[in-house]
C-alpha cells in the first residue's frame, strides 16, 4: 500500500531579522498509511506543531522549509501553486488548530462558516447545504440550533467541536489535530478526545494527533512519533512505546505518569507520601527553621461567598464561591481541586485580600482579611505568599533574578546591601538554583520554565511566610519538569514548616503534595477529607469524573490488552 | 534545555527582551532592520545634523537682511530672498533647529505627562480613576485647535516656551488613554500581583514593574507626539500665534504668506518649509512603523505571506 | 441599573464640566470682545474714545460679574439660546450657526466618510498585498501625505489649482452670483466650490485611515480564524474581506466615530484658507474676535457631538460585533 | 543584496526629486491679472469689504459691523480729507463757526433721498437727536460736545457745551439718515437697515453672502459728477484675488508692489501716502520712562531710515517728531523746528543723553546707576507685521549701544488691553492723523490721563502737563485760523522737546488702483483724498473719477 503522506528529510527553520535562526524541525522523515491514527508527541519547543503546520502547508513567516520533501498522495505539496493547494484542501488534508477557541471568525455565524467552505469548493450542492450542516453538527455532538449562533456565544468545547465539524466538511483524507484539547477544561478535554476517536473510526480518515501529553496520545492512537529538539526520536506502535520504549527520552516521559487512585503513587525522585517521614518530626524541624516567628496562625475561611456583578447588563450575577468554610492549620497542606470555574482561584484571591468576600469572613490570626488597610495588607503578604500558575508571566521579563528576589527581602526583611544579597543567594541555594551567583544575574528569558518556577518559589519564601498559596504551580510546565518542582515545594514546606493551600485541577499532583483535599464544583465544596483516601475511594460523582479524566497510559494499556 | 516556549505561535525571542544594557542597541538594530524605519532614521539624522551644524551650513545668518528683496533663486541665494531681504536657504537651515527642538521637547514633555497620568489612571481603581477619567475625557472632547489658540492667546507673550506649553497641554490626553489601556493589561499580569506580594509600594509597581514593559509603546507615543508637536508648532506659527520674530519653518511660512510670496511667484517660500515640516514629521512616522513592529510582532517586516 | 445611572451621571458631569470650561476658556484670553473689535477697527486708523464706548454699548459686554454671567450662560445653554454674536453683530449666534452648518456638513462630513471608506479599502489592499509595491506605495505616500501641514496643502492647492491653472474656484461655498436654493445647478455649484477644500482634507486624512486599517488587518491576518479559513481552502478574497478585513474594521470604527463627531467642528484651517463659510470658519473668527457667545455655542456643539458620536460608535459596535451583543 | 539595490534605487529617486525641486525653485511663477470680461466698462470692481464670505445685509451706518458700502449710501455734512484735514462741504453747503460754541450748518438744497423724498434740515436734526437718544449709535461722540441742536430755516444750529471750536470737525462727520424712515424704526441700535435709503451716490443692488453690487443713484445731487454706473464688492479680497481678478480699486498692503500688482497689469498703479506716524510709546507713568533725557537718548539712538525701510519694504519714509504727516501737512509745520522735525541718529548725542539720564555704556552694555543692565520690553500686537519688523530693526540698533530689548506680542485684543491699562513698558502705537487738533488732543490732553491699571481711552503714554492743557484749551476757544496755527506750532514744539512718544516712520495708506477703466484717482500730485475705501474718502473719489477713453477712440 502506498503511504498517503510521506515526509522525507524535512527541515523547517525560523528566521527573523535580528535574531538567530532556529532549526525547529531537523531532517525529519516518516510516512503515514491511509486510515492510520498517529500521535505526534513532544514537549514544548520540540517542533511538533511546526511539523504539523508544515505538512498541511500552513506555516507562515518567519517559519520556512529549508530542506526535504512532503509527498501527499505521491505529489510534493511544496510545489503546489496557491490555487491548486486551495482546491485540494477539499478531499485532501485538513487541520484543526491548537486554539480552537479562536479558530472561528467572531463576526460570522456557524452556518456562514459552513457556507463559506461549501462556496469555496462547490463540493456540496446548494440544496444539500442544510442537510449536510445538520449532519456534521450531529457527528460532533452539537444540536443544529448551534448553526445560528456566533462563536462568542459558544463555550470553548463547543467551538472546538465546530472546528472539527468544519474540517470534517472538507471530507479530508488526512486530518491533523494540533493540540485540540489544550486550554480546555479537563472534563471537556476528555469528551472531545472521545469524539475525535469515534469520528476517526467512523469516517476513516488518516489522523495525526499533535500533543504534548503522551498519556492522551497513547490512549487514542495506534502509532506514536516522539519528537525531541526537532527530531523524531522514536516511531513505534503505541503498544510498543508503552511496553517497550526504546529511546531514553520516551522512557523519561513515560515515567512521569501515575494513577492518582493507586495505593502507591510515585514519580522519579518523588517517593510516595505515605512512605516518607512526614510526621511530627518534620514539623518540629520545620518549626526550628522558622526562627523569629513567634506563633503561627491558621487561615479560617468561614461561610464565605463571592458573587460577581453580571458581566453584561441583563445577565445573571455570577456566584463564584458559594458558602465555603475550611481552616488551614499551621503546617498543613490542603488541596483545593476542581475544574475551571469551580471557584478555586477566587478563594485564593479572597484569602490574599485581592478580592473581598460578598458574605462570610476570612481571617488570618487576628486579621480579618476583608478589613485590612494598606499596612495590614503588607503584614498579611509578609505571612501569606503566593506561587503563580504561569512562570512566564509571574516574573517581570525586564528584571534580573536578583532584583526580583531582593524586593521582598528589602521590603519585608528590612535588609540592605550585602546583607540583602546574601539572603538572595541563600534563597537561590534553597530552591536549588546553583551556581547561585550566575542565576542571580540572569533574566527570566534565560531560564527554563522549571527554573523560573523555582525563582517564583524563592520569591514567595523571601518574606519567610507562614502560608503558601500555590495556584496550579506546575500546570504550565512540561510533564518532565513537574516532579522536580513538586518535590521542591514539598521539601521546603517541611523544612520551613509552612502550611500550603494547593490549588489544582490535577489530581495526581494533589495526591503527591497534600495531606487533605477539598473538591470544589460550581463554587461549592462537594467532597473533602484525607487526600489519599478521597482519591482512592471517591464518593462524589464529580470527583469520580475528574479522576477519570486524568490521562493515563496505564489505562491505555488496559484498553489495549 | 531549550527555553523557547511554543514556537508555533510566536517567533523565537519575541517575548524576550534582551539585557537592559543592550536594550537600546537591540532596539536600534530592530528599527534598522525595518526598511521604513531605516529610511526614517536616515531622514531624521539628516535634519538633526543640519540643525546642529546650521551655523556652518548656512551661507548667511538666519535674520541677516539687506539683500535684494523678493529675489528669485540665484547662485548667491539658492532659494531666493524674502520680502524682508533675507536668504531663504539660510532661514530654512536655521529653522530646522526650532522644529527639531520643539518637536522633541514638546513630544517628550507630553509623553511624560501622558505617561504619569496614563499609568496612574490604569493602575489605581475607584474614585481616583474616575477623577482622572473625567479630566482626560474633558481634554478629549474639547476641540483642539481652538483650545490651542485660546491658550496661546492666554499665555500671550509668544516664545517657544509658550508653544511647547500649548502643545503639551492639548496633546497629552490621547497618549494617556493608550497607556492606560496598556497599563490595565499589564496590571493583570501575575508579575504585578507578585510585586504586590513582595511588599512593593504602588508607585514602585507602576514605574519599576509596569513602565519598563511599555517602553516600545511609550516610544511610539513619543514619536507620535513629536510628529504632532512639529505640525502644531508650524500651525501656530503660521497663524501668527507664536513668536514671529524667531526664525523657524512655521514663521517662514507666516512671513511668506504675510508678504504674499505666492504673488511674487516665489511659491518656493511656501513650498520648501512645508516640505521640510512634512519630511521631518514623515521621518518620525516612518520610525514608528519600526517601533510598532517591536511592540507588535505581527507588524514586523517578513517574507511575503 | 446602578451601572446605567452611574454612566448617565458621569456623562452629565463631563458635559457640565465641558460647558463650564467652554465658559471659562474664552474669558481667560487677555482683552475683551470690545478690545478685539477696536483692534480690528484700529487697523483703519485711530479709534476714538467715543467709538469705543459705542461699540461697548452695542455689544453689551460684559454685563454683570463673572458669576452672573455664568448663570446667564447656563440658562442660555439650557434654553439653547446663545444670544447675539459679537463678531457678526447684530446677528444671533443660532442664525450664524444655521447658516454655516449645511456647508460644513456637506464638505467635511462627505469627505470624512469618503476618506474613511477609501482609506479602509486601500488599507485592506496594502495588508493583503503586504511587502509588495502595492503595499509600499500607498503606505508610504499615505503616511507622507498625512504629515503635510493642513494649511500648507490648502495654500498650495489653492495657488496651483485655483490661481495658476484656474481649475477650481478659490473661495466661497458657491458662486458669487448664485443664490442658495434646492436646485441641481446650485448643488453642483456647491460641489464645485467644495472640491479644493475637500481634496485638502482628503489628502491629509487618507493616510491615517490607510495605516490604521493596514495595521489592524495585519493583526487579524495573524489570527487563528484566518489561518483556519485558509486551512479550509476558502478563496483568498473571502478570507481577506469576510474574515480579516471584517474584523479589522472594528477598532477603526472608534476613530471614525470620533472623526464624525469632529465634523461638526468643521475643519478650521482649511475653511479659513479657502474662505469657506462653514463652522470651522466661524469658530476661527469667533476665537480671534473673542466672540464669547459664538465660541461658547460652537464649543458646546462640538463637545456634545463628540460625546454623541462616541455613543453612536458604541451602538454601531453592538450591531457589527456580535461579541458585544448577547 | 537585493536590499542594498533597492536602497540605492530609493536614494537615487530621492536625489532626483531634490534636483528637480531645486530646478523648479529657480523658475518662479508670474501671476497675471485676468479680469472678468463680463464686467462692463462702467462697472467698478472694488475690494473694499474685507474678507468674510458671510456677508450680511447690514447697512445701518452706525453699527460697527456695517457693510462698508453703507458709507456710499449715507453722507456726512462735510467730507474730510484725512491727509491734511481739509473739509469739503457735503450735505452742508457751508459750515460757519459763529463763535467757539456755536456751529451754523447751511443745509444743501435740492438733495433728495434715494426714494425720492426731499432731504431737509429736519433730517439733520432728527439724526442728531437719534444718536442722542441711542448713545450706542453715536460712534463719533458728537454728543460729548453738543448741548443742543435746532433748525433755523435751511440752517441747522448746533450749540456746544463749551468753547470747543474743533468739535465741528467731529460733529460734521455724522452720517445723516432720513427721518421719514428712521422715525418708525423700533430699535435703531440693532436695526440692520437692509434696504438703506440715503442721499449718497449709490444704492444697494444685488446682494448675496459672497458679493454684492451697488447701483448708481440716478437722482444723486451730484449725479453729473458720478460716471460709475455700478460697483461690485466681492467677499474674496485676498491679495491673490486683488492681483489676479482685475480689481479697479483696492485698499491693501502689497509686498513688492511693483513685482506683483504692478507687474500683473500695465495699468495697475499704486499710491501709498502717509496716514499716521508709527511711534514708540513709552509708559510715562512708569519709571524710568518719566525721564525725558532717557526718551531723548532713545530717540537719538535710532536710524529711522532703516526702520522705515525694514517695516514697510521701503514704501514709507521716516517720520518726524512733530507727529505731522509730510508733505501733506507742510503748511502746519513749525518753521523753528529743525530738519522738518526729524530726529537724526547721533550716537554721541544719544550716549550723552543716556548719561544725563543716569545710564552709561560699560563694556558694551548700557547699565544704570546701580550697574544693572538696562533692558526693556516693547509690546506690539500679534500679526501687525510692519510693527514687528520695525521693532526687530529697533532691537538690532539698540543692541549696538548695549541695550537689550524683548518683544511682547499679545493678540490684538490683548495689546489693546495692555496699552489702555498701562500694562507695558514701551509699546508700538500710532500718533497723528489728518485733524491737527484731534491728533494733539488725544495725544497730549490730561483729560484722558489715568493711572496705570485704569483704562485710558487715549493718551496711552499717560502724558500730563498743565501748560499743554492750557494750550489745548486755547485752541478750543479760538476760531481764528492764524491763532490756531500759532498754538499748533507750540504744540509741535512740546512734542518735539518732551517726546511723549518717539516717532519712527509713517504708517501707509495702501491705495491700489487701475487706470484702464477709470481715471482721476488721487495721487501724490493731486492728493485730494486718501486712497482708502472706507469713511468719506470714497465720496470724494467717486465724484472725481472719469470713465477712461475707450480704446483711444
Amino acid at each position: 500500500m502506498n503511504p498517503i503522506l510521506e515526509v522525507k528529510n524535512l527541515s523547517v527553520v525560523y528566521e527573523s531579522s535580528g535574531f538567530n535562526a532556529l532549526q525547529a524541525v531537523d531532517h525529519v522523515s516518516f510516512a503515514l498509511e491511509a486510515g492510520e491514527f498517529v500521535g505526534l508527541v513532544g514537549e514544548s519547543g520540540s517542533g511538533k506543531s511546526t511539523l504539523g503546520l508544515a505538512i498541511t502547508r500552513l506555516q507562515k513567516s518567519p517559519a520556512r522549509t529549508n530542506g526535504g520533501e512532503i509527498f501527499f498522495r505521491g505529489k510534493d505539496i511544496r510545489e503546489l501553486d496557491a490555487e491548486t493547494l486551495r482546491q485540494q484542501r477539499q478531499g485532501g488534508f485538513a487541520m484543526v488548530l491548537q486554539s480552537g477557541m479562536n479558530a472561528l471568525n467572531p463576526v460570522r455565524t456557524i452556518r456562514n462558516h459552513f457556507i463559506d467552505i461549501f462556496r469555496a469548493h462547490g463540493h456540496v450542492g446548494k440544496s444539500g447545504w442544510d442537510a449536510r450542516q445538520i449532519d456534521l453538527m450531529e457527528k460532533v455532538g452539537l444540536p443544529k440550533e448551534t448553526l445560528a449562533r456566533f462563536p462568542g456565544e459558544l463555550s470553548g468545547g463547543m467551538r472546538q467541536r465546530v472546528s472539527i465539524a468544519l474540517a470534517l466538511s472538507l471530507e479530508p483524507q488526512l486530518m491533523v489535530f494540533d493540540e485540540p484539547t489544550t486550554a480546555l477544561d479537563v472534563l471537556v478535554q476528555q469528551a472531545i478526545m472521545d469524539t475525535i476517536k469515534s469520528l476517526q473510526k467512523s469516517e476513516g480518515f488518516t489522523a495525526v494527533l499533535v500533543s504534548h501529553d503522551l498519556g492522551v496520545v497513547l490512549e487514542s492512537t495506534q502509532r506514536v512519533l516522539v519528537m525531541h529538539e526537532g527530531r523524531i526520536v522514536e516511531d513505534a506502535p503505541s503498544r510498543d512505546i508503552l511496553e517497550n520504549p526504546q529511546d531514553e527520552y520516551t522512557r523519561m516521559l513515560l515515567s512521569h505518569y501515575a494513577d492518582p487512585r493507586a495505593e502507591v503513587v510515585e514519580l522519579p525522585g518523588f517517593p510516595d507520601r505515605a512512605r516518607r517521614d512526614t510526621g511530627a518530626a518534620a514539623r518540629t524541624s520545620g518549626a526550628t527553621a522558622r526562627d523569629g516567628r513567634s506563633s503561627d496562625s491558621a487561615i479560617v475561611v468561614d461561610h464565605v461567598s463571592k458573587v460577581y456583578p453580571p458581566p453584561r447588563r441583563g445577565e445573571q450575577a455570577v456566584t463564584a464561591v458559594d458558602d465555603v468554610s475550611f481552616t488551614l492549620e499551621p503546617g498543613q497542606s490542603l488541596a483545593l481541586v476542581g475544574a475551571s470555574g469551580s471557584g478555586k482561584s477566587t478563594i485564593a484571591k479572597l484569602i490574599t485580600g485581592i478580592e473581598k468576600p460578598t458574605a462570610g469572613t476570612v481571617t488570618f490570626g487576628q486579621l480579618d482579611v476583608a478589613q485590612l488597610g494598606r499596612r495590614q495588607i503588607r503584614e498579611l503578604h509578609k505571612n501569606v505568599q503566593m506561587i503563580f500558575q504561569d512562570p512566564y508571566s509571574a516574573l517581570n521579563p525586564l528584571h534580573t533574578v536578583e532584583y526580583t528576589l531582593t524586593r521582598p527581602v528589602v521590603n519585608f526583611g528590612g535588609l540592605r546591601g550585602p546583607a540583602a544579597r546574601k539572603r538572595v543567594l541563600e534563597l537561590l541555594e534553597t530552591v536549588g538554583l546553583a551556581p547561585v551567583e550566575q542565576f542571580a544575574a540572569k533574566l527570566p528569558h534565560q531560564l527554563s520554565g522549571g527554573q523560573r518556577q523555582r525563582v517564583v518559589i524563592a520569591r514567595a519564601l523571601a518574606s519567610n511566610p507562614q502560608v503558601l498559596i500555590a495556584d496550579e504551580p506546575v500546570s504550565m510546565l512540561d510533564v518532565s519538569l513537574r516532579a522536580g518542582v513538586l518535590a521542591l515545594l514539598e521539601d521546603l514546606r517541611e523544612q520551613w514548616g509552612v502550611s500550603m493551600l494547593y490549588i489544582t485541577h490535577d489530581l495526581l499532583s494533589a495526591r503527591l503534595v497534600t495531606d487533605n483535599i477539598m473538591v470544589l464544583n460550581g463554587g461549592r465544596v462537594v467532597e473533602r477529607g484525607n487526600t489519599a483516601q478521597v482519591l482512592q475511594h471517591p464518593e462524589d460523582e464529580y470527583t469520580i469524573r475528574l479522576l477519570d479524566a486524568v490521562p493515563n497510559p496505564a489505562r491505555a494499556r488496559g484498553a489495549a490488552v | 534545555m531549550t527555553t523557547t516556549q511554543n514556537i508555533s505561535t510566536a517567533a523565537p525571542g519575541v517575548t524576550k527582551p534582551p539585557r537592559r544594557f543592550t536594550f537600546i542597541t537591540r532596539s536600534t538594530a530592530t528599527l534598522w532592520a525595518n526598511w521604513k524605519s531605516r529610511l526614517g532614521l536616515i531622514i531624521l539624522a539628516c535634519f538633526i545634523l543640519v540643525a546642529i551644524f546650521a551655523p556652518l551650513l548656512a551661507p548667511y545668518g538666519a535674520s541677516q537682511d539687506g539683500f535684494e528683496r523678493n529675489a528669485d533663486a540665484s547662485a548667491a541665494h539658492w532659494f531666493g530672498t524674502t520680502a524682508a531681504g533675507e536668504d531663504v536657504l539660510s532661514q530654512l537651515i536655521y529653522g530646522s533647529q526650532i522644529s527639531v527642538a520643539v518637536g522633541f521637547i514638546a513630544g517628550l514633555l507630553s509623553t511624560i505627562v501622558a505617561m504619569v497620568i496614563g499609568l496612574s489612571w490604569g493602575y489605581i481603581r475607584g474614585f481616583g480613576a474616575d477623577v482622572i477619567n473625567f479630566i482626560v475625557n474633558l481634554f478629549l472632547v474639547i476641540p483642539g485647535l481652538p483650545l490651542m489658540i485660546v491658550i496661546a492667546a492666554y499665555l500671550q507673550n509668544g516664545g517657544l516656551v509658550m508653544i511647547v506649553a500649548v502643545i503639551v497641554i492639548t496633546g497629552w490626553a490621547w497618549g494617556a488613554r493608550v497607556l492606560r489601556a496598556q497599563t490595565q493589561t499589564l496590571r493583570s499580569r501575575d508579575f504585578v500581583t507578585a510585586a504586590r506580594f513582595s511588599g512593593e509600594p504602588a508607585w514602585r509597581i507602576v514605574f519599576k514593574e509596569i513602565l519598563p514593559n511599555m517602553t516600545s509603546i511609550i516610544a511610539g507615543g513619543f514619536f507620535g507626539a513629536a510628529t504632532s508637536a512639529i505640525l502644531a508648532e508650524a500651525g501656530l506659527e503660521f497663524l501668527g500665534l507664536g513668536d514671529s520674530s524667531i526664525v523657524s519653518w512655521g514663521t517662514i511660512l507666516y512671513w511668506a504668506q504675510n508678504s504674499n510670496a505666492l504673488l511674487t511667484g516665489q511659491w518656493i517660500l511656501l513650498f520648501a518649509p512645508g516640505l521640510c515640516i512634512a519630511l521631518l514629521a514623515l521621518s518620525l512616522t516612518l520610525i514608528n512603523f519600526g517601533v510598532d513592529a517591536i511592540s507588535n510582532p505581527r507588524l514586523r517586516e517578513g517574507k511575503s505571506r | 441599573m446602578v451601572y446605567v445611572l452611574r454612566r448617565i451621571g458621569f456623562f452629565l458631569l463631563t458635559l457640565w464640566a465641558a460647558v463650564t470650561l467652554n465658559f471659562l476658556l474664552p474669558r481667560m484670553m487677555p482683552g475683551s470682545p470690545t478690545d478685539a473689535a477696536i483692534a480690528k477697527l484700529a487697523q483703519n486708523g485711530p479709534v476714538t474714545d467715543a467709538t469705543r464706548k459705542a461699540i461697548e454699548a452695542q455689544l453689551g459686554v460684559p454685563d454683570g460679574n463673572i458669576l452672573e454671567q455664568y448663570f446667564g450662560y447656563l440658562h442660555q445653554v439650557l434654553t439653547l439660546d446663545f444670544g447675539v454674536s459679537y463678531t457678526f453683530y447684530p446677528q444671533s449666534v443660532s442664525e450664524m450657526i444655521w447658516q454655516a452648518f449645511p456647508y460644513t456638513i456637506v464638505l467635511v462630513g462627505f469627505v470624512t466618510i469618503i476618506a474613511f471608506i477609501l482609506g479602509t479599502l486601500i488599507g485592506v489592499l496594502t495588508a493583503w498585498k503586504r511587502n509588495t509595491w502595492l503595499d509600499a506605495l500607498p503606505t508610504l505616500s499615505g503616511s507622507f501625505a498625512s504629515t503635510f501641514p493642513y494649511f500648507w496643502t490648502a495654500l498650495l492647492l489653492l495657488f496651483f489649482a485655483g490661481y495658476v491653472l484656474h481649475l477650481f474656484p478659490t473661495s466661497g461655498a458657491f458662486g458669487p452670483t448664485a443664490t442658495p436654493a434646492f436646485t441641481w445647478d446650485f448643488f453642483m455649484d456647491v460641489l464645485y466650490h467644495a472640491a479644493l477644500p475637500a481634496l485638502t482634507i482628503l489628502i491629509t486624512s487618507l493616510g491615517g485611515w490607510i495605516i490604521g486599517m493596514r495595521n489592524a488587518m495585519i493583526n487579524t491576518l495573524g489570527d487563528d480564524y484566518v489561518t483556519f479559513a485558509e486551512a479550509n481552502g476558502l478563496k483568498g478574497r473571502t478570507v481577506a474581506i469576510r474574515y480579516a478585513a471584517r474584523n479589522a474594521i472594528l477598532p477603526n470604527l472608534t476613530g471614525f466615530g470620533l472623526a464624525l463627531g469632529g465634523v461638526v467642528g468643521g475643519s478650521v484651517l482649511v475653511e479659513q484658507v479657502f474662505g469657506y463659510p462653514g463652522i470651522g470658519y466661524l469658530l476661527f473668527n469667533a476665537v480671534i474676535g473673542q466672540d464669547y457667545p459664538l465660541m461658547q455655542a460652537l464649543f458646546l456643539m462640538i463637545t456634545v457631538s463628540v460625546l454623541i458620536a462616541n455613543f453612536l460608535v458604541d451602538i454601531m459596535y453592538g450591531v457589527l460585533d456580535p461579541r458585544t451583543r448577547r | 543584496m537585493t536590499n542594498s539595490k533597492t536602497r540605492r534605487k530609493r536614494l537615487s529617486v530621492i536625489a532626483g526629486i531634490s534636483v528637480v525641486a531645486m530646478l523648479i525653485s529657480s523658475c518662479s511663477i508670474q501671476i497675471k491679472s485676468e479680469p472678468d470680461p463680463s464686467i462692463p466698462r462702467d462697472t467698478m470692481l472694488i475690494a473694499a469689504d474685507k474678507g468674510s464670505p458671510m456677508f450680511e445685509k447690514i447697512f445701518n451706518p452706525f453699527l460697527f459691523n456695517k457693510r462698508v458700502a453703507a458709507s456710499y449710501v449715507y453722507e456726512p455734512l462735510t467730507a474730510v480729507n484725512v491727509l491734511d484735514g481739509t473739509q469739503t462741504p457735503w450735505l452742508a453747503e457751508k459750515v460757519t463757526l459763529k463763535d467757539a460754541r456755536t456751529i451754523d450748518y447751511t443745509i444743501r438744497q435740492g438733495v433728495t433721498w434715494s426714494d425720492g423724498e426731499k432731504f431737509t434740515p429736519e433730517d439733520v436734526v432728527f439724526t442728531f437727536n437719534l444718536i442722542k437718544k441711542y448713545p450706542t449709535l453715536d460712534v463719533k461722540g458728537a454728543w460729548q460736545h453738543i448741548a443742543s441742536v435746532e433748525v433755523d430755516g435751511d440752517h441747522v444750529i448746533v450749540h456746544l457745551k463749551d468753547d470747543d471750536a474743533p468739535a465741528a470737525d467731529v460733529i460734521s462727520l455724522t452720517l445723516i439718515v432720513p427721518e421719514h424712515i428712521w422715525k418708525d424704526v423700533k430699535s435703531p441700535d440693532t436695526w440692520r437697515d437692509e434696504n438703506p435709503v440715503g442721499t449718497g451716490p449709490f444704492t444697494v443692488g444685488n446682494f448675496s453672502s459672497q458679493q454684492y453690487t451697488m447701483d448708481k443713484n440716478q437722482d444723486y445731487w451730484q449725479s453729473d459728477k458720478v460716471q460709475i454706473q455700478h460697483l461690485v464688492l466681492p467677499a474674496a479680497t485676498s491679495e491673490l484675488d486683488i492681483v489676479t481678478k482685475g480689481f479697479d480699486w483696492a485698499y491693501s498692503f502689497m509686498s513688492n508692489v511693483e513685482g506683483t500688482w504692478g507687474a500683473a497689469n500695465p495699468d495697475n498703479k499704486n499710491w501709498f501716502p502717509p496716514g499716521g506716524v508709527i511711534s514708540l510709546v513709552p509708559n510715562l507713568a512708569k519709571a524710568p520712562w518719566d525721564n525725558v533725557d532717557l526718551r531723548k537718548g532713545l530717540a537719538l539712538a535710532l536710524d529711522r531710515d532703516k526702520i522705515a525701510d525694514a517695516a514697510t519694504e521701503g514704501y514709507m519714509g521716516k517720520a518726524g517728531q512733530t507727529g505731522l504727516m509730510l508733505p501733506n501737512q507742510e503748511a502746519e509745520l513749525n518753521p523753528e523746528i529743525p530738519n522738518d522735525g526729524i530726529v537724526k541718529q547721533d550716537a554721541d548725542a544719544a550716549l550723552a543723553a543716556f548719561k544725563k539720564a543716569g545710564y552709561t555704556l560699560v563694556n558694551g552694555t548700557m547699565v544704570d546707576a546701580s550697574g544693572k543692565p538696562f533692558t526693556f520690553s516693547v509690546t506690539t500686537a500679534n500679526g501687525y507685521a510692519d510693527w514687528l519688523r520695525a521693532i526687530q530693526e529697533v532691537r538690532k540698533q539698540l543692541a549696538a549701544i548695549g541695550i537689550d530689548i524683548t518683544i511682547k506680542q499679545p493678540q490684538p485684543a490683548g495689546y489693546q488691553q495692555a496699552i489702555q491699562n498701562g500694562d507695558y513698558e514701551v509699546a508700538m502705537g500710532g500718533m497723528g492723523g489728518g485733524n491737527v487738533f484731534q491728533a494733539y488732543n488725544s495725544l497730549l490732553s490730561s483729560e484722558f490721563y489715568v493711572k496705570n491699571g485704569e483704562l485710558a481711552p487715549s493718551n496711552f503714554q499717560r502724558y500730563s502737563d498743565p501748560k499743554t492743557d492750557a494750550l489745548l484749551t486755547q485752541y478750543k476757544e479760538t476760531i481764528d485760523p492764524a491763532k490756531q496755527l500759532q498754538i499748533s506750532h507750540q504744540l509741535q514744539k512740546i512734542v518735539y522737546d518732551q517726546l511723549p512718544v518717539i516717532g519712527l516712520y509713517y504708517g501707509g495708506l495702501w491705495g491700489l488702483y487701475n487706470t484702464s477703466k477709470f481715471t482721476g484717482w488721487p495721487t501724490a500730485e493731486d492728493p485730494y483724498a486718501p486712497p482708502q475705501t472706507y469713511d468719506s474718502s470714497p465720496l470724494l473719489i467717486f465724484t472725481k473719477l472719469k470713465l477712461a477713453n475707450k480704446d483711444g477712440e
